[in-house]
């Protein structure tokens, strides 16, 4: 009951953040309305079950990469004003339908591939039985969440954590590279 | 010397850059001065400094007032430093009626000069700390300079406009017991000092801040009329205490002080020896007052012969100059010129900060040590 | 933006002169306005009434003179720096004057600038340092202006006063080129007397607001008006203020207000 | 419905409540502390030495006309002191006062990381109260603080790791913990990584030296220039609250959070016989005073010092510092 | 309707994605589009999160780890390539952003 009042309410939220997030006239809005989209995203996840990557998406979402988006805009309308959009309904349609499109697809996979399954009451292949913090699970508040996935995170998925380390030091490297304005 | 003006248009700015007004009200630009700052970024391209917004037309005013009176006028100008602005004033017209000044006098004036230079320079350091974020030195400093302030309450009953001299001397002497408030002064601002270089000289954030900053040699800073601290700053050994000597100055010992790298720093250093030197002057020229009369044979009409004369001192601010013509039949000056001291170091405020970042800007502005009452008079 | 901001300097600056001047406080701003606008006649009575501290006519004023520029007395010798100057730009020297300790030199204002470059370069004379640059109006005299310029030498601690007598259009060359020191000083010459320098980079108003008429230090400006006459206007100004004689602006004008 | 509802808002009632309160004083005694070290009274006309001023201080603002300018952003204009002041105060409801649950609103098992996150949210109310009033030195100011905020962010979040590579725990109650387990605070343990918080947690409040985001002198008062009244007193309390955050923080990591001195010598047992939220906010108070004291000695960095300060100095020794906390880890 | 299942989430990720497809397609803003595009990182996130809690298997939320590092990272290029593109043509218009060079 409380899960359902809590998840309709973030769920109009969240998708109403959206809509305003693609349709204010400044950017400086679509920005704040990001921001608080991401955050309602984060209390989403912690009612999944997953306080880290809430965290994680506070942390580095709302308090990392849109304050570079602010920075942006910013920095961009600080010498002219935003620019105006010519004519937002020349393919505005085009653009719904398509995206309608995509809603439908996306729907129909997911009731088809949800239909008659029930959940999944098998262990995941890397769940949390095999790991050290077996007795982690025991608390109702505390929960381990944190140690289980630094554990998968370093062992099964080493291999893609340091291609993302990779990524995010050319990512760097790059913005660097970008912005400055003399090599 | 191959100085030449850089050309620049100052009002055509980019619309590319930002341009960003300092002041008139801006809480570091000491009054209302007006820096109109091109920047890149932070960094600024051009500067130009708007000026006038407190001109009063003192020259103007004094050609129409006679000798006596304008020396009220004076006070006006450097009004931090109004002693030596009454000092420069009274010479000027006593070196144009050929008056001679009986020793007492001189040695007093000195003094009082030099309690000024003290007072003055209590204000500098105070707001240029400020500016730079240390803001406790400005109420230690502040508390030194009232006692100043005391002593020239003292003296003549004025605490900031003293009209504390006379043409031919001083309109009174100096009060039993003065001369020894103002040694256990000098004893006092000693141990004070210390606590200012305490805070500040070797301060890491401090030198950060005023190092490299705002570097100017000594032949540019020449060509450019920088005088008083700005100037010996870049190591140019100019004091017209020493280079011209006036009052009592010739008689008593002291050093001038000079940098070696004309940055802000040095020119905080300056300064801060300074307060030294006066110090030390105070010291000789009370130890040193001796007796007799305190006017010089005046006559009672104050009308100099027709002619003209330019007369400098050093104020705390730098050269004062007065360049004074009488035409030798009205009671009042034909003309009447200042040469204010933070008129001319203001001029340079452009190529000190062209280069720098905008928080130089008030380090800067704080360390060529302007007040507008005299800037723009 | 720096345009406009200025303008608004401008407002401020005429507000702050005392605006009670003469009409006192009688004379409402309507009035004034219509001075302004030169109907000269219609302003009659509100001029009569005003008490004239003086009367005018007691002959005219007789012009103050200039003092002599005296020259050294007989016998004393001629410093290095002034014999170098004359041997080294001959010619260009019209007068040398000795008062009260200071050295002058009267130069002929179309030789200005080598003057003034060879008392900057020459190793006799070295100076390097523009102390100030003024002027001083002498109006019944022809060549109303004296230009001075009060240099220094910090390497041989020496002064030197040059002087240069121009009229109101005569051209006065820039000496920034020589000392930048002297850009600010120039401005002010040009702002407060309307000595025309030219070849100076950057020859605005300085001390009073951009859009200002007239010249306040010259010696045929009134000493008090309402400011925002006398920043359009100062010949306005006076004609309202000395009805009766009507003899337009002139020298006469000043000198009795006080 | 007692135990998950009423208690917890209880709690968030009375803390809120208090923490407003203490900001309040602490800027009387900001006032006072700066004063005296400058040689003057300070507030001296309300109440017994200028106590109430801390009331009528906050009675003045609440007065005082709220100006919008006529050009600003009035909505984002609006939204930025609130956005400011609600992560400062969000922050509380994981700080443990006390080791029982009663001392606290929660402990989550990400405590740490929780209090990085939000923190981090505040610097919105910054930048977009620079942006909202539509005049050039607020903007200037807050661009300066968005670049400084999340540079030192980073420097202060790598140190923290190295506290957490010691502990092994997020929980703020489990850091505590492990500081009377190990029977040191963790000052000794670590005192590079103290340094370096507090360094930090100087340049994200915005404290002197690092005040530039507001630095009065160049920029009039920075970001919040354009503000007054309610909204800019809602800024102040961020900051001040921001303040005691980072002090507790501080206490929490390195200074034993609500330990007495040296929990494991018995000769000292008797410090505790003062109640633990006392010693907890005894030791906050300290480094609030280190906080005053030190805007009132130093003179402030510029801008592009500040940076150098943070990228070049405080992070390369914030990794070494982890690296050599890991190594010690693995070795021992 | 009162029950929460994870096809509700699968709904809700699917609507956030669709708004974030509209906003690439629709908004000209270079920056709005790609504040669309997080805005459809999120939606999979969503999904990948209630998928990983549905099927007890931390697989999903290690995902969402990467992607919001790859966020990070397309972020920051993508920011810079904007700053730097704005610097050169003072415009952040993707209609006007269709030249190879400048």
């Amino acid at each position: 009951m409380a899960e359902a009042i809590v998840f309709w309410t973030l769920a109009v939220l969240i998708l109403g953040l959206g809509i305003m997030v693609i349709s204010a006239r400044s950017a400086v809005h679509s920005v704040l309305f990001l921001v608080v989209n991401f955050l309602l995203v984060a209390v989403l996840y912690v009612m999944l079950n997953a306080e880290f990557v809430a965290v994680i998406q506070v942390l580095v979402y709302a308090g990392g990469i849109v304050v570079l988006y602010l920075f942006v805009v910013m920095l961009v309308s600080l010498k002219k004003a935003p620019e105006r959009y010519a004519d937002p309904r020349r393919v505005a349609w085009t653009g719904t339908l398509l995206a309608g499109a995509v809603l439908l697809e996306v729907v129909a996979i997911v009731v088809a591939s949800s239909g008659g399954g029930e959940p999944a009451a098998t262990e995941g292949a890397l769940g949390a039985a095999d790991t050290p913090f077996a007795e982690c699970g025991a608390g109702p508040l505390v929960s381990c969440n944190t140690e289980q996935l630094g554990w998968v995170l370093y062992t099964s998925y080493l291999i893609p954590f340091e291609v993302a380390s990779m990524l995010l030091l050319v990512a760097m490297i790059g913005a660097i590279v970008l912005a400055k304005r003399h090599l | 010397m191959t100085l030449e003006a850089p050309r620049t248009s100052a009002t055509q700015f980019d619309t590319d850059e930002l341009v960003i007004n300092m002041g008139p009200q801006h809480p570091s630009t000491h009054g209302v001065l007006r820096v109109v700052l091109k920047l890149d970024g932070e960094r600024v391209i051009d500067a130009d400094c708007v000026i006038g917004y407190i001109h009063r037309g003192i020259e103007k005013l004094s050609e129409n007032r006679d000798w006596t009176q304008i020396i009220l006028l004076t006070d006006r100008m450097d009004y931090v430093a109004a002693a030596t602005n009454n000092l420069g004033y009274c010479q000027t017209v006593e070196k144009l009626m050929q008056i001679e000044v009986p020793r007492r006098a001189r040695y007093i004036r000195t003094v009082l000069a030099e309690l000024q230079r003290i007072a003055s320079h209590c204000l500098w350091l105070g707001t240029h700390a400020m500016d730079i974020g240390a803001m406790t030195v400005l109420l230690y400093a502040f508390r030194e300079r009232e006692f100043v302030l005391d002593l020239f309450e003292e003296f003549c009953g004025a605490r900031l406009t003293y009209n504390a001299m006379r043409i031919g001397g001083l309109p009174l002497d100096i009060p039993p017991g003065w001369d020894r408030k103002v040694l256990s002064f000098c004893d006092l601002m000693e141990g004070k000092l210390n606590d200012y270089e305490t805070l500040l000289t070797n301060n890491r954030i401090w030198l950060k801040r005023t190092r490299g900053v705002g570097v100017i040699g000594g032949d540019e800073a020449i060509g450019l009329g920088l005088c008083g601290p700005p100037l010996r700053g870049s190591g140019v050994p100019r004091d017209v205490r020493k280079d011209e000597p006036y009052a009592a100055y010739d008689e008593l010992e002291f050093n001038v002080p000079l940098g070696t790298r004309g940055d802000t720093y040095d020119r905080y250093l300056i300064r801060m020896d300074e307060f030294r030197e006066s110090i030390r002057l105070i010291r000789q020229a009370v130890e040193g007052i001796p007796e007799g009369p305190i006017m010089g044979k005046v006559p009672r009409l104050i009308k100099p012969p027709a002619g003209e004369t330019y007369h400098a001192i050093e104020s705390p601010k730098g050269e004062l100059g007065y360049f004074i013509v009488s035409d030798g039949k009205s009671t009042n000056p034909y003309r009447f010129r200042v040469r204010p001291p933070s008129f001319c170091n203001l001029q340079g405020l452009k190529r000190l900060v062209t280069g720098h970042l905008v928080a130089d800007v008030v380090a800067l502005i704080g360390t060529i040590d302007i007040v507008l009452g005299e800037v723009d008079r | 933006m720096a345009d406009e901001t200025r303008s608004q300097a401008g407002k401020d600056g005429a507000d702050r002169q005392p605006a009670a001047g003469v009409a006192g406080s009688a004379a409402p701003a309507a009035k004034r306005e219509a001075g302004k606008k030169s109907a000269a006649p219609a302003k009659a009575p509100a001029a009569a009434a005003k008490p004239r501290p003086k009367p005018k006519p007691k002959a005219p004023p007789e012009p103050p003179k200039a003092p002599e520029d005296q020259a050294p007395p007989d016998g004393m010798e001629i410093p290095a720096m002034v014999a170098a100057l004359q041997n080294g730009v001959s010619g260009a020297v019209l007068k040398v004057s000795f008062w009260v300790g200071d050295w002058t030199v009267i130069v002929a204002p179309d030789r200005l600038l080598d003057v003034m470059r060879f008392l900057r370069d020459d190793a006799a004379t070295a100076f390097d340092y523009c102390s100030d640059v003024t002027a001083a109006d002498w109006p019944p005299r022809e060549k109303r202006f004296d230009v001075v310029y009060c240099l220094y030498s910090t390497r041989l601690r020496q002064r030197i006063r040059v002087k240069v007598r121009v009229g109101e259009e005569d051209p006065v060359e820039s000496v920034t080129g020589l000392w930048p020191a002297a850009d600010w000083l120039e401005r002010e010459v040009f702002d407060q007397f309307g000595v025309n320098i030219v070849n100076h980079p950057n020859l605005r108003r300085i001390l009073m607001p951009e859009q200002w008429q007239g010249h306040p230090q010259r010696k045929d400006y009134p000493l008090e008006g309402p400011g925002e006459l006398l920043m359009e206007n100062p010949q306005d100004w006076l004609r309202v203020r000395n009805l009766p004689d009507e003899a337009g602006p002139g020298p006469a004008a000043d000198g009795e207000i006080e | 419905m007692m135990d998950t509802v009423v208690v917890p808002l209880l709690k968030i009632a009375v803390l809120l409540n208090a923490v407003l309160v203490a900001v309040t004083f602490l800027v009387l005694m900001e006032r006072k502390v700066i004063a005296w070290a400058q040689s003057r009274l300070g507030p001296m006309r309300v109440g017994p030495y200028g106590i109430l001023q801390a009331i009528a201080d906050p009675i003045k603002l609440i007065l005082k006309e709220d100006i919008t300018p006529a050009r600003a952003d009035k909505y984002v204009f609006t939204l930025a002191p609130i956005m400011s002041l609600v992560p400062a105060l969000v922050v509380f409801s994981v700080v443990p006062f006390g080791p029982d649950p009663f001392y606290y609103v929660s402990d989550i098992n990400v405590g740490l990381l929780f209090v990085i996150s939000v923190t981090s949210i505040g610097v919105y109310g910054i930048i977009l109260g620079g942006w909202a009033s539509n005049s050039k030195y607020p903007l200037l100011a807050s661009l300066r603080a968005s670049a400084q905020l999340i540079s030192y962010e980073i420097a202060v979040t790598m140190t923290l790791v190295s506290v957490i590579l010691t502990t092994g725990t997020l929980s703020l109650v489990g850091i505590v913990e492990a500081q009377r387990e190990g029977g040191l605070w963790f000052a000794f343990v670590q005192p590079v990584a103290l340094m370096l918080v507090f360094i930090g947690g100087l340049a994200e409040t915005n404290r002197a030296p690092f005040d530039l985001p507001e630095a009065e002198t160049e920029l009039t008062g920075g970001f919040h220039t354009e503000y007054s009244g309610m909204r800019f007193s809602l800024f102040f309390l961020a900051e001040y609250a921001n303040m005691i955050v980072i002090s507790a923080v501080v206490v929490i990591m390195f200074f034993g959070g609500w330990l007495a001195p040296f929990p494991n010598v018995p000769a000292l047992s008797f410090l505790g016989l003062v109640p633990a939220w006392i010693w907890f906010i005894g030791k906050i108070f300290l480094f609030l005073y280190v906080f005053i004291w030190i805007r009132a000695t130093l003179p402030r960095y510029r801008y592009d010092q500040l940076m150098g300060l943070g990228w070049k100095v405080l992070i390369p020794i914030a990794i070494g510092n982890l690296v050599v906390t890991g190594i010690l880890k693995v070795a021992l | 309707m009162l029950e929460i299942t994870p096809l509700h989430y699968s709904l809700l990720s699917a609507a956030l994605f669709m708004i974030g497809v509209i906003g690439v397609l629709v908004r000209r803003n270079v920056i709005i589009i790609f504040m669309s595009i997080e805005l459809i990182l999120n939606a999979v996130n969503i999904n990948l999160i209630a998928l990983s809690d549905q099927l007890q298997d931390l697989a999903g939320q290690v995902f969402v780890v990467f992607v919001i590092a790859v966020a990070a990272a397309e972020a920051a290029v993508g920011l810079g390539i904007i700053i730097a593109f704005y610097r050169n043509k003072e415009t952040v218009n993707i209609d006007e952003i269709q030249i190879m060079r400048w």
